[in-house]
């Protein structure tokens, strides 16, 4: 789960890690008066759960409070479409108002869950605020890793390699070390995924302040880290977002015209490539999950048939736990609280795909049933292309 | 033959009394599998589903010496209860549990690798050697025993692709579901290994999906070794959208890592045969094996 | 470092640990008082740095605050010698008054640094209030050990294996796992070496109370231990173990006539084997260390000379980072200072041997020249014997 | 030959700056001993005793390939830097500092059982190759090179037990103090195995202690294998009394463990030839070499 940045550097801060002087804003006003506080000369940053938002314009100086709530008219409620965020874009809702920093060397810091080594990673770089992936391809030697333990904690000398690696100034060295013990705490503490400040800013007075902040919790931890919980904002969600939440479905917004409803999430993957082998486009990712409920499917049905892009659906169920004629009942039961009219393409295999294909005949809805998947898809397709 | 699981595999249950857990253990038990004990804690004493169920894993090998654990412990208990496995002696557990934090699962493998026991999960359906037994939870009615060794990260796609290769006549030697989460235990390249030297098997299925590095990892392997037996792949996720994370907690593209399209690359490369339509697999690995015995 | 039970019990109440009630008393009248404030029916613990106070006649118990007083006087500054007090015995000088709790279930609960595992070891027994090395050979299926990295802790199975070792019933079953939580973190973070209830005390209501308590520390983590170096009564130690101590040196006391001054532990102990080896007895252990001063070893010198006891010493230098010629100035220093009437068999060897045998043979003082270990060893019995 | 440590072993100093470090890095290289290197945190660039001082082990094993690392850091400080150094690549670790916590040694030996890497001490003089090397702070004169070789948990013992062998025309081939913690690194068992197939060494001195088992697990290595080379052993701390700590942190008996008693009477029934009096160490070795060829 992604935090916001304002909410990562309030945890930082707890920390005792600098952060530039900011305060949130949600109105032009609310901006002009943070920007008058923090002396005039201010960065607003657009709170999207996304990178990439300086390229798609989220982040703005202002050398005024007046220019700041002019900045703050235009960003407020504009969608930013970043390389991250999907087509639909992120709308802006919050703007964190900082002080200006001003320029000095910048560092990348990093923590990050390995899965190829299985441990935990902490990564620096002396080039601070580029995108880390791309500079480990372009200049490896520009990026020193050290792996250790959850259980053990990032170990002193660890620590030191980083810092002499960056060649930090005498006077930052130990403020380096401390945060860098404190963040790795932290991170375990706390079941994170990713923590990155990028970049971390040296100021010509040694200070070393975390100016950009990403945080990642995983998400399986969540269940023990209520404080971290708390901090979801389920304000970013669609509509459709959060009714799938809610019933559990894994539900992803893609692009194109044919809605997918799947148990599992491989075979979810799997129908989506076939649409796309066959020359069309899937509309989602939806996994209904092993443990669904016939209320559940009629909820993953109607975000599909309620999708306005959506000009076909289909259905593509391998029943194991999940039984046929669970979903055929699911099935039924939203198609006729909704006004159905588009095209239903439904495989039915496995537990009780007899009973489930027998419910869905009995319902007189436009469904097409195909036993053989690679059929069902290419008639999704050329149904979606009608 | 076949890996991991045969006819003579003593099963022990961990969480036995959960709903779950005893619904598959019954379906485990008639498919024929020797379940010998189960463990809730608190539950010692009791019988369930017919089985001893013990406090303790510890007490459950003293009694009943089974050698595979399947795990049905919920998520933020199921890293103890793996490491309890493994502290018991068990030397192969199946943890079927999805939802389990990564720093716990990376304290148990570690844990483990000093025990020397493997790992098979978390976030598995697990593994099955058609009509020997079953440790999983897996619809046993759509395999057959036969030549497939497959391997998957899936759980519902490995039922597609088992039910395709059946239907062909294609029966499996073992079918492993790896789990679908960032840290699991046996790989690609494990798994691989063993059916290299197992003789019922003859070919090998991998099912791969985006995210992380072990379909990587396998074909580096399968190129260093110089494997003797032909190997088809399916990589689901080549139409995903990068850094949204699609139903399974490890399939996710990160950064420049884990799209299905490198993974397909570095396959193709060592040798394997790319799967592009997911509803081809059975066909593609017929036909490669007739190939292979062509030659 | 061995602490108080009374420092070791409030150390436990902060954890959550239940206690008995109790008061610690350093007169009668205040051992009567307290007696009062818990109802009269109390037991009188005698705080000394050792087990087996109770064989020794440490520990009475009392029915009234006014039979309380009276023990209290029969015990305050009475010496208890007990099997691991050595010869001289502990003075009493304080005592913790403590409501009687009535007799239940006793268990034994301990952890451990396990040197043989190179792990830490949880250790319980169904038996509590008898010596666990006893009971562990004469009747070892009652006791269950569990093993644990240091940087992992006590995992959650392991906790429930010893409590279901040990048959708890069910309503004391967390409040142990608890217990055995905490007790191991404490253990973890206070660099502990051993850490011993015995017995804790199932209370007919399931109250699970730790009764008695052994705590000791390892003296290597106490530089990183402030809090617990702090609970060090230094009014435990006689002056020469003070004065010892005070210069870094290695001084144990024992029961012989030769008085011991060696550098380097291990022969110090190979001094005292040879000198018993010929019939004599050593009066001390005393290892004057590597990084010794001039001054370190006249006052060492002195700790032995001015012991009544001592009818000869036996100055045994391999010199190697310790020089001869400075344990020689020290030696000469010392018994400037003090009026030498007893002989002084000394070996040299090593570094600056000749310079130290030069300064020595100036310094007319009663010393004996001897070379040869053996030698030096035979003369020293036979002078102490004379 | 020798054990561990011979003409061409290459030495980097752990704390070389400091003021024991120095002295006894002097001492090193006027034995001939190479040592190529020392890590300083806060000194890299400069130059100590005419050596390259390096920030990290990791640049110093960049730029020097040591092969050997002895530490000389302050004691809270120490556990790290022997995780440093095996991290770093080095497969020798010999620990100087005296008063290591528990908990860290406990750690670090983990750390180094997992890569690979073996420690010698803490608390240790180190170990000697006489006339070829010297990895430690023990007086150089009293070493001649010769077929004995010697393992011991004391320092200044040592010096005795070499002296009285030296002056007798027994030279050694490797002298280890494995160090007087209750934590220590390679022990008895792992350097009688390494002197088993060293063929230099003919007898082999054990120089034991009261505290812990390491003397006790000798004796069943011996037995168990059969070992081929005469063994004689001195064990200090006959006259020790229970429960008190004598200078070493790990000379202590505990409970009903780790008398001079038990362990000369494992010993004795390994076949290792007891040495009663301290002061007849070389002459015993001296006998029962003489013995041995004898037959």
């Amino acid at each position: 789960m992604l935090i916001y940045e304002f909410q990562a550097k309030a945890l930082l801060q707890e920390l005792g890690v600098v952060i530039p002087a900011g305060h949130l804003a949600e109105t032009v006003d609310e901006t002009r008066v943070a920007a008058q506080k923090l002396g005039g000369q201010v960065i607003l940053k657009a709170q999207i759960l996304s990178g990439g938002r300086g390229k798609a314009g989220g982040i703005v100086a202002a050398d005024s409070a007046e220019k700041a709530g002019l900045a703050a008219a235009r960003l407020l409620g504009k969608k930013l479409i970043t390389a991250q965020s999907g087509g639909r874009g992120l709308v802006v809702k919050k703007i964190l108002v900082e002080e200006f920093v001003p320029p000095g060397r910048e560092i990348y810091l990093g923590l990050v869950v390995d899965r190829k080594n299985e441990k935990l990673a902490a990564i620096v770089s002396q080039q601070g605020g580029v995108e880390i992936e791309e500079l480990s391809k372009s200049c490896p030697q520009a990026i020193k890793k050290e792996y250790f333990y959850p259980e053990q904690g990032l170990l002193f000398f660890q620590a030191r390699n980083l810092a002499y690696f960056l060649d930090l100034p005498e006077a930052s060295f130990k403020t380096f070390l401390d945060y860098l013990k404190k963040l790795s705490e932290f991170f375990l503490l706390r079941d994170m995924k990713l923590l990155e400040i990028n970049p971390l800013i040296i100021k010509p007075d040694n200070l070393l302040v975390a100016a950009d902040i990403k945080m990642d919790f995983d998400d399986s931890g969540l269940a023990r880290q209520p404080e971290i919980s708390a901090l979801e904002d389920w304000s970013e969600l669609s509509p459709e977002e959060k009714k799938a939440r809610s019933f559990k479905l894994n539900y992803v917004k893609m692009e194109g015209q044919i809605g997918c409803l799947v148990n599992g999430a491989g075979l979810a993957m799997a129908t989506m490539d076939i649409i796309k082998l066959f020359g069309g486009q899937p509309a989602n990712f939806l996994d209904i999950g092993g443990g669904v409920t016939e209320e559940a499917v009629s909820q993953a049905f109607e975000i599909l048939a309620s999708d306005r892009q959506v000009k076909a659906c289909l259905v593509n169920i391998f029943g194991g736990i999940v039984r046929c004629d669970l979903v055929a009942r699911g099935l039924v039961a939203s198609a006729r609280k909704i006004d159905l009219n588009k095209p239903i393409v439904v495989r039915l295999q496995g537990t009780n795909e007899a009973e489930g294909r027998r419910i869905l005949g009995e319902a007189n809805l436009p469904f097409y049933f195909i036993n053989d998947f690679e059929q069902a898809a290419q008639l999704a397709v050329s149904l979606s292309q009608a | 033959m076949s890996i991991l699981l045969d006819r003579d595999s003593r099963i022990l249950i961990q969480g036995i009394t959960g709903r779950q857990a005893s619904f598959h253990t019954e379906r485990m038990m008639e498919y024929g599998t020797r379940v010998v004990a189960g463990v809730t804690p608190g539950k010692g004493g009791q019988f369930h589903l017919g089985l001893p169920v013990f406090n303790t894993v510890e007490e459950a090998v003293r009694q009943k010496a089974p050698d595979i654990s399947i795990i049905f412990v919920p998520p933020l208990a199921a890293a103890d209860a793996v490491m309890e496995a493994a502290a018991g002696g068990l030397k192969l557990i199946v943890c079927i549990t999805e939802g389990i934090p990564n720093l716990d699962m990376l304290k148990a493998k570690r844990f483990l690798a000093e025990l020397g026991s493997s790992l098979i999960g978390p976030n598995t359906p697990g593994l099955i050697s058609p009509g020997q037994g079953k440790a999983g939870i897996m619809p046993a009615s759509i395999h057959r025993p036969g030549p497939v060794g497959l391997i998957s990260r899936s759980g519902t796609l490995t039922y597609e692709a088992v039910y395709q290769l059946s239907r062909l006549g294609l029966g499996q030697s073992t079918a492993i579901g790896i789990g679908g989460d960032p840290i699991v235990g046996l790989k690609f390249v494990e798994l691989l290994e063993m059916f290299k030297s197992d003789s019922q098997t003859e070919a090998v299925l991998m099912i791969g999906e985006i995210g992380g590095q072990a379909e990587e990892a396998a074909a580096e392997y399968l190129k260093r070794s110089g494997y003797p037996k032909p190997v088809a792949a399916y990589v689901a996720g080549l139409t995903a959208p990068k850094g949204k994370r699609l139903g399974h907690a490890g399939a996710i593209i990160e950064g420049n890592e884990g799209s299905a399209q490198d993974k397909v690359k570095c396959l193709a490369a060592a040798g394997v045969r790319i799967i592009e339509n997911p509803a081809r697999i059975g066909q593609t690995v017929k036909e490669l094996m007739a190939e292979r015995q062509g030659n």
